[in-house]
């Protein structure tokens, strides 16, 4: 059913004919662009992919994608990506879910996904808000953000998207944000990485969390406020300036100048996407005394857990044959004749 | 029929057409491995059967304990059975706690085989007797048949040369023997039934025949007390064919590999363990090379997501729970409504409410089947009466879920899951094929459209990579015929009645109800559904020998309900509906056909008995 | 009842007791303030009134689209009013979008004002108008009012130097003057409003008086079209005391805060984010210092669970969501049942099955309220009829929750949480108390009985931290009067008995239903609950008007019912049961008391109007 | 409520007239005992003490200790906690869970619980099955397990419980196993740590999983292969010939010999309770090459959330008197006389 050379299609071909329903001005748009700009550049199938999702404006997604949709139930989309990829694995999942729907009410089948290994796009808007109920605090919001049922301001510490994500066993870990140029990169690494990715998109919901993310995804001054991960590269950010060295006394990791773009002097980690240590710490770094981590933090993958339950069905079915007459006369039978019941 | 054995003072004058035996004992005594071989024993011998386990709660409970009994009851003979039986004739008590929690089921002149090795102190103790009970004459309505079975089989087996604990486990054997001598059993499909069970280990299978032999030969030899005597029931009449015994679990799984082979689909099954649904789950794992598929999921709620995943990527998804668990596919089911998907939902219930009573029977989740989701959500609703058919109910409800592209809800039981009966094996070339067609092109013209209707209201399926026809679908309205978001007023309503129309339509599809004991009209109808069919079956049939105007009707299609249901029912005087619950189907009778169906509860975590139907059944002629 | 307004042509002889006006707009335009400040200056004239304000599914839809109007509609007048009205009399369109999605509801003959000033080429395209429908002829049948209001708007703010965007904001304010000068309204409170609203930004609150000024001055002067005459509607006959308007949400919310104080209870409130239930806790997070403590759970399992929790802990649990998130809920709520803790469980219903269609009224989750659980695990349920009545429901299923020790299902619907009208606000010392006594001491001598019940059927409530009564409670059948845990067979079947008993007792402590209008008996009952109390009760009473003989019976308890109910239905020929489902009370009555109650269903996500039922009725009585 | 003199109690006081229906041999009453041994060195009143659980063999705990015991319903548990604690702070509240309960179903209210950080103590019985149900593999089962549901063993990648927690933001971890001696005084270490306190106690399912945890749990070579790990003591074991130390080139763990006790000059780390990064790398160092680690992990305590709320919930009630009249009265009002309303 794959298709065996690569499809060609433009970003054209991938947009529906349903009026888009977002507030003018969300975050979402800008990631709808982006992932239609990026399929056409995978060679993806219209017919072939499917994208699955649960409720919120996020959720949303699928309705304005070319391509098979599945707009399920709250929290639910990884449970049916599962079900969608183990009946068909050819097919292209992506999942797209919000912090609320991937991160409150199904944050257990996110980590199951994860733990699994099924081969799938995991994009994670995170605009630290619940937007479709307009406006609640979410599990990923800042400690103090007000909202309807935190007129005060919410008291939970906050989730971490990757730091969970990575505890839940994912071998694939992305962070974006919603107008970035890198977006469709950070999207084609999570395409070819074979198993689930997880990728964290943070997201300006313009109405209910205006600008949260200006910090660092404001225009100006980006240069000092974001690190762009890339293997093999040195972790350097602030044109160069700076980097993202190791401290080795207390194990954690510390912003230090670059003299000259001199960055092995100053102890400058090179990324190693593979390492898993690493990882730990590029998704707890936090933004402020940091720049924030974007990019792929992690990508390491295992075998899917598709191919392994693929696997498995095939040794259990070798040189089995499925006769159903004979599988219902299995066990202890016996033959009842003219002359009574016989082994 | 079952009726007192061996009792002097018996009254009956009908000669014993069927025995009612229980072997009860710890639950490391193996009792359920003897009654299944007993079983077995029983259908070589030609009877007909029913049998019924009763385990205890607890994984392994503490040895000698009252909540660590596990029971196997079968009621076997030469007429037709369809109980398991309501009281014993013969209680086997392999310690003090078996003997305790069993005894009081046992009819009146009944007969209890005791094991005296296992009266220790401290069993009594255990079992919270004060004195022996096979001492104080507290049994004397019974006949007691006690010996030292432990004593008997540790010696019968001494020449193996095993250590004391193995030697005392073959005591299980060595009372199948005597069992077996007493009902005029034939050894020798036991004999190599062991040796092949323990073909890896000679001489524990030697051991075991040994204790078998020395159980039928004493027997054979002692003086059983002088009143027990030698008991041949005959063969029931059964037409020629292959035979086997099936649990309804079993059934469940081979009836939805058969409906996903009839329908020509993959099955996809999502499930997670509960008792006693997971038993369908273990049966499917092992039935891969029939393109099934299994997923043990986080939870409930990700088993039916799954499987719905799996329908939407055209696969047959099946999911499977109990109570508890069906509680918690709710939200998605509505999914499955809204979206139209074929999907399967196996109940296996028990009783309720919240945890309630794992390990056991009750018929208590009609209403959350029928009733228990947001919205007008309608989904059909099959029930199984016993093992064998649930194999039928199974493929019935594939059946429904591919041609009405809707979920469907299967409902069985503790009991059907457990229980066992003799099952005449069919063949598949008389199965009707269902075959599924997946929409290949547009189906209007230039355009897809996967909300149009076909003459039963079902809406085509289309499976993803499928070239052309990418479409979206979801949990929020959709417009007719284009299947995109649509909330407007006109279309909600046009699509709640289409909804409502296609699952009332599915009563087209089935069988008129027929009655399946006594006439088409009368004074009382006896109306079951699900497992309560064995004893409502009986008392009818009893009450009728009688010269009772009552018949027996059994509904298979809980929703919706077969179309001459109303105009038959309307026929009887007074409508009686025994179920192991507070009056639920009565609830759906009432409101579909305002007939005054009476109920006639029981929720006791036990099956209805024979006699307190048959009660019913008088009080409501009186 | 709602007439018709300055239509030259209208046959009505009734002078206009009442009008419906339906402000429509873009998302944007400030319609529900509007509306909102229109329902406080009816309340002022003394008018009665209810409103239906209709939101759309979008967030922030774009700008000038079908489906981003966004309408207030209100009924006001100077009789009693129960119902937001049928059809408009006057429909106020901001733009074509909001004109075309709104102006097939108005009567023939009704008014249209319309700001041409956003007739744009760009706006009718969006709105998918080919051409202009005030110049193509299309509106004929209605009298069109069309001028540019935003050009007025935009002189007349033109002092205060605000952008064109601020400047156009104040339209609705404008428009609102308009409003206030047709129905002969005080401007002052308005302008007193606007001032506290604006108290930080002079200029603005400037502006908007301006508008709301010049929109009256225009009403003054200008000639309009002739035939629109300032019309005065006067008071309704009202009983003095203090009134404030009150939506469903807002009384849902007072109504527990008054129930946990009347049961001398701290109140804890778990819920998550769901609408239409959201407002509940938006409300109730700002009522802190009554002792509530709100918890925003992962989930709706979690908010439950935290909920019983809290109440295990001996607070008031109650929980709140709609139909999806309540589905999730069920096998929480067989806990409660089983634990018997007190916990209200509030059911804002909106569209089904499925995510549905979240901002659209309907009635469909009855039949997962009264059965939607696995097991026997009956929960009362209790419904509220307006906005007011909710403040009353709330505090009774408080009541029966600590009362009986048991989860109480509270169900209001999306019309009745948005809706508001005016309420009488009550005095707090006029309300029934109902203090909770936790258990002191052990309740048998030297034993503790959890299980011990009272002549209710009610089990005590043991809070932890109480020295001396520790003991253990959870979902596994619990032993009668100890608690422990059995699963022995008459365990099941009397703790079955006793919380079934528990349940059905609870009609002894509810008043007897009474007839709303009408006579008890005759040839037609019109049954209904929940929000179809408005037009059911118009319908009624103008079908007695006409001289039939039908009438209202309103039921407040869905289950248990009220003890007369079954004899009262007796004594009709006919009972009618409008809901907006496709007929899930009528099951509950007709099981219940076996009488042929007819349904009357609408699932179109709108209240019924009265019209629809005057047609059955008339239809009934034909 | 809380007593504020320590109370007397000896163990007899906490156990149950209830017989205890485990299966014989059952690693669960070690734990029972253990904690019935803890809870009078604590102090504890069990008036005062709530055992709190869902569903499993292990969360029928509740039902052995003499204090206030809740059996909940499966995976929940964390949630009923939440209620009880914000309605009464005072209470102590311990949550029993197992491997299924609590990482399974339960998975997502596991992690909010830790998230939010209530004060209590989670004990996950880890047996890496779900024994209730007789058997079927959980979410920790080792690949390959076999099992009703796997009979050709399991494919899916076992989760981590340890580093799930710290991903979902635990602030205290720590591990012991059933029999272990040591496991008071981990029990005690997690009663001390003010907010949720992860323990993870590997257990022995004798019946459907019997000694998965030999390896390291069988007395014999039991030094070689456990690491105790104590606050600012060095990361020995083997008697103090071996170590755990960091390969600052991988950025992971080795493990050293020791020569003469001079783990200094091996580099063994010292413990510090406190650092997150060595906490990750605790809870994913392998068994096999590496010893278990036992004992706290981490521990670096943050506000607890009951606090917050009831902080919150003073701030919000300060100054304002609950008057019920009032607050009906509250919002737009106006009056009816017999002259007609008014504002
Ligand atoms: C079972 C259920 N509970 C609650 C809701 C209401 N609901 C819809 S979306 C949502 C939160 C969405 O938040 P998020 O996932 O962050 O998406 P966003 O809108 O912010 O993109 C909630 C609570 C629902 N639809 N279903
Ligand atoms: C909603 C629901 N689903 C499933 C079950 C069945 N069930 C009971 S315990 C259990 C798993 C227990 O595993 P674990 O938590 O590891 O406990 P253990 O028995 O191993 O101690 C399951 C699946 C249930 N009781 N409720
Ligand atoms: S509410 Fe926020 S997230 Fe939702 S569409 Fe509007 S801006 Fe976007
Ligand atoms: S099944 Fe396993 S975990 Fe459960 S009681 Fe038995 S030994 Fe313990
Ligand atoms: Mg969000
Ligand atoms: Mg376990």
């Amino acid at each position: 059913m794959n298709a065996i050379t690569p499809i060609t299609t433009t970003l054209k071909d991938w947009e529906t004919d349903q009026e888009v329903r977002w507030c003018p001005g969300c975050g979402d748009y800008a990631i709808l662009k982006a992932v239609q700009r990026t399929l056409p550049e995978l060679g993806a199938d219209p017919a072939n992919t499917v994208f699955v999702s649960g409720i919120g404006c996020s959720s949303r997604f699928p309705y304005y994608v070319e391509s098979y949709g599945f707009h399920t139930i709250h929290g639910r989309a990884p449970a049916f990506a599962t079900g969608i990829k183990l009946a068909n694995p050819q097919l292209d999942v992506w999942l797209v879910t919000g912090d609320g729907d991937g991160m409150s009410i199904g944050g257990n089948h996110t980590m199951h996904v994860l733990r699994r290994n099924l081969d799938c796009q995991i994009l994670l808007f995170n605009n630290e808000i619940y937007g479709l109920t307009k406006g609640q605090y979410s599990p990923t919001s800042r400690q103090g953000t007000t909202s309807p049922t935190t007129p005060l301001g919410s008291v939970d510490r906050p989730a971490s998207p990757c730091a969970f994500a990575l505890g839940a066993g994912a071998r694939f870990i992305a962070r974006g944000f919603d107008v970035s140029k890198e977006l469709p990169n950070v999207l084609k690494a999570a395409y070819h990485h074979k198993g689930a990715a997880f990728v964290e998109i943070f997201q300006n919901c313009i109405v209910y969390n205006k600008d949260v993310f200006n910090d660092f995804a404001a225009p100006k001054g980006a240069e000092d406020r974001q690190l762009w991960l890339a293997n093999g590269e040195p972790m350097l950010f602030a044109k160069g300036t700076q980097g993202i060295a190791l401290d080795t006394e207390k194990l954690t990791l510390k912003v230090v100048d670059v003299i000259d773009g001199d960055w092995q002097a100053a102890g400058v980690i090179v990324h190693d996407v593979t390492n898993r240590s690493i990882a730990h710490m590029l998704v707890e770094m936090p933004f402020g005394p940091f720049p924030m981590a974007l990019g792929v933090l992690y990508d390491d993958p295992r075998p899917t857990f598709e191919a392994a339950v693929m696997a498995e069905r095939e040794k259990a079915a070798a040189g089995k044959e499925p006769n159903l007459a004979k599988l219902l006369a299995k066990g202890q039978t016996w033959t009842v004749t003219e002359g009574g019941p016989e082994l | 029929m079952a009726t007192q054995l061996a009792d002097p003072e018996a009254k009956s004058t009908v000669a014993p057409e069927a025995v009612v035996v229980r072997f009860a004992g710890d639950s490391g005594d193996g009792m359920q491995l003897t009654g299944g071989q007993f079983t077995l024993s029983s259908a070589l011998a030609g009877n007909d059967f029913a049998t019924f386990p009763d385990f205890p709660a607890e994984i392994r409970a503490p040895q000698g304990t009252l909540f660590g009994v596990s029971a196997f009851q079968i009621n076997f003979g030469s007429t037709s059975i369809d109980t398991a039986g309501d009281a014993p004739d013969v209680l086997v008590a392999m310690n003090p706690a078996a003997l305790k929690t069993n005894v009081g089921a046992l009819k009146p002149g009944g007969l209890i085989i005791a094991d005296t090795g296992e009266f220790t102190k401290r069993n009594l103790e255990k079992a919270k007797y004060d004195v022996s009970p096979l001492e104080d004459g507290s049994l004397a309505k019974w006949q007691v048949l006690a010996f030292d079975i432990s004593a008997l089989t540790l010696e019968s087996v001494k020449p193996f040369g095993l250590g004391n604990k193995e030697a005392l486990r073959c005591k299980n054997m060595w009372t199948l023997g005597l069992a077996l001598w007493m009902f005029d059993r034939d050894r020798a499909p036991l004999i190599d039934w062991l040796n092949a069970k323990f073909a890896k280990n000679k001489v524990l299978a030697d051991a075991n025949v040994a204790a078998l032999n020395a159980g039928h030969a004493y027997g054979e030899t002692a003086e059983l007390g002088g009143h027990v005597k030698k008991l041949h029931l005959g063969p029931v009449p059964t037409p020629a064919g292959l035979y086997r015994t099936i649990t309804g679990a079993d059934a469940v799984a081979l009836g939805l590999v058969a409906g996903a082979q009839l329908a020509h689909l993959p099955m996809f099954f999502g499930g997670y363990p509960i008792t006693p649904a997971s038993s369908i789950l273990h049966a499917l794992v092992r039935l891969k090379e029939f393109g099934v598929t299994t997923f043990q999921a986080e939870d409930e709620i990700a088993a039916i997501c799954a499987a719905i995943g799996a329908s939407y990527a055209g696969q047959l998804g099946v999911t499977s729970s109990s109570g508890p668990g069906i509680a918690l596919k709710g939200e998605a089911m509505g999914l499955a409504v809204m979206t139209e998907l074929p999907l399967v939902i196996v109940n296996s219930q028990r009783g309720g409410p919240s945890t309630g009573l794992p390990t056991k029977t009750e018929q208590s989740d009609l209403y959350q089947a029928v009733y228990g989701r947001n919205g007008d959500a309608p989904i059909p609703v099959v029930s199984a009466r016993s093992p064998s058919d649930a194999f039928e109910c199974a493929i019935e409800a594939c059946r429904i879920a591919v041609q009405y592209m809707t979920p469907v809800i299967l409902l069985t039981d503790g009991y059907i899951a457990n229980a066992a009966e003799p099952w005449q094996v069919p063949d598949p070339a008389t199965f009707k094929e269902f075959p599924v067609t997946f929409l290949a092109e547009k189906n209007a013209g230039d355009t897809l459209l996967p909300y149009k209707r076909d003459g039963k209201g079902t809406r085509p399926w289309i499976k993803p990579g499928t070239p052309g026809l990418m479409h979206r679908i979801g949990g929020i309205e959709k417009a007719v015929d284009t299947g995109h978001l649509d909330y407007s007023p006109a279309n909600h309503q046009a699509q709640t009645d289409a909804r409502k129309a296609k699952v009332d339509g599915i009563a087209q599809s089935i069988p008129d109800q027929d009655v399946c004991l006594g006439a088409p009209g009368g004074k009382l109808a006896v109306v079951g559904w699900g497992s309560t069919y064995g004893p409502i079956h009986q008392a009818v049939g009893r009450a009728r020998a009688k010269g009772m105007d009552v018949s027996h009707i059994h509904v298979r299609h809980i929703w919706p309900m077969p179309q001459n249901l109303g105009e038959l029912l309307k026929g009887y005087d007074k409508v009686l509906v025994p179920e192991m619950n507070t009056g639920q189907f009565k609830t759906v009778l009432r409101d579909q056909f305002l007939v005054d169906a009476r109920p006639l509860t029981k929720t006791s975590g036990q099956p209805f008995t024979i006699a307190e139907i048959e009660a019913a059944i008088e009080g409501a002629l009186a």
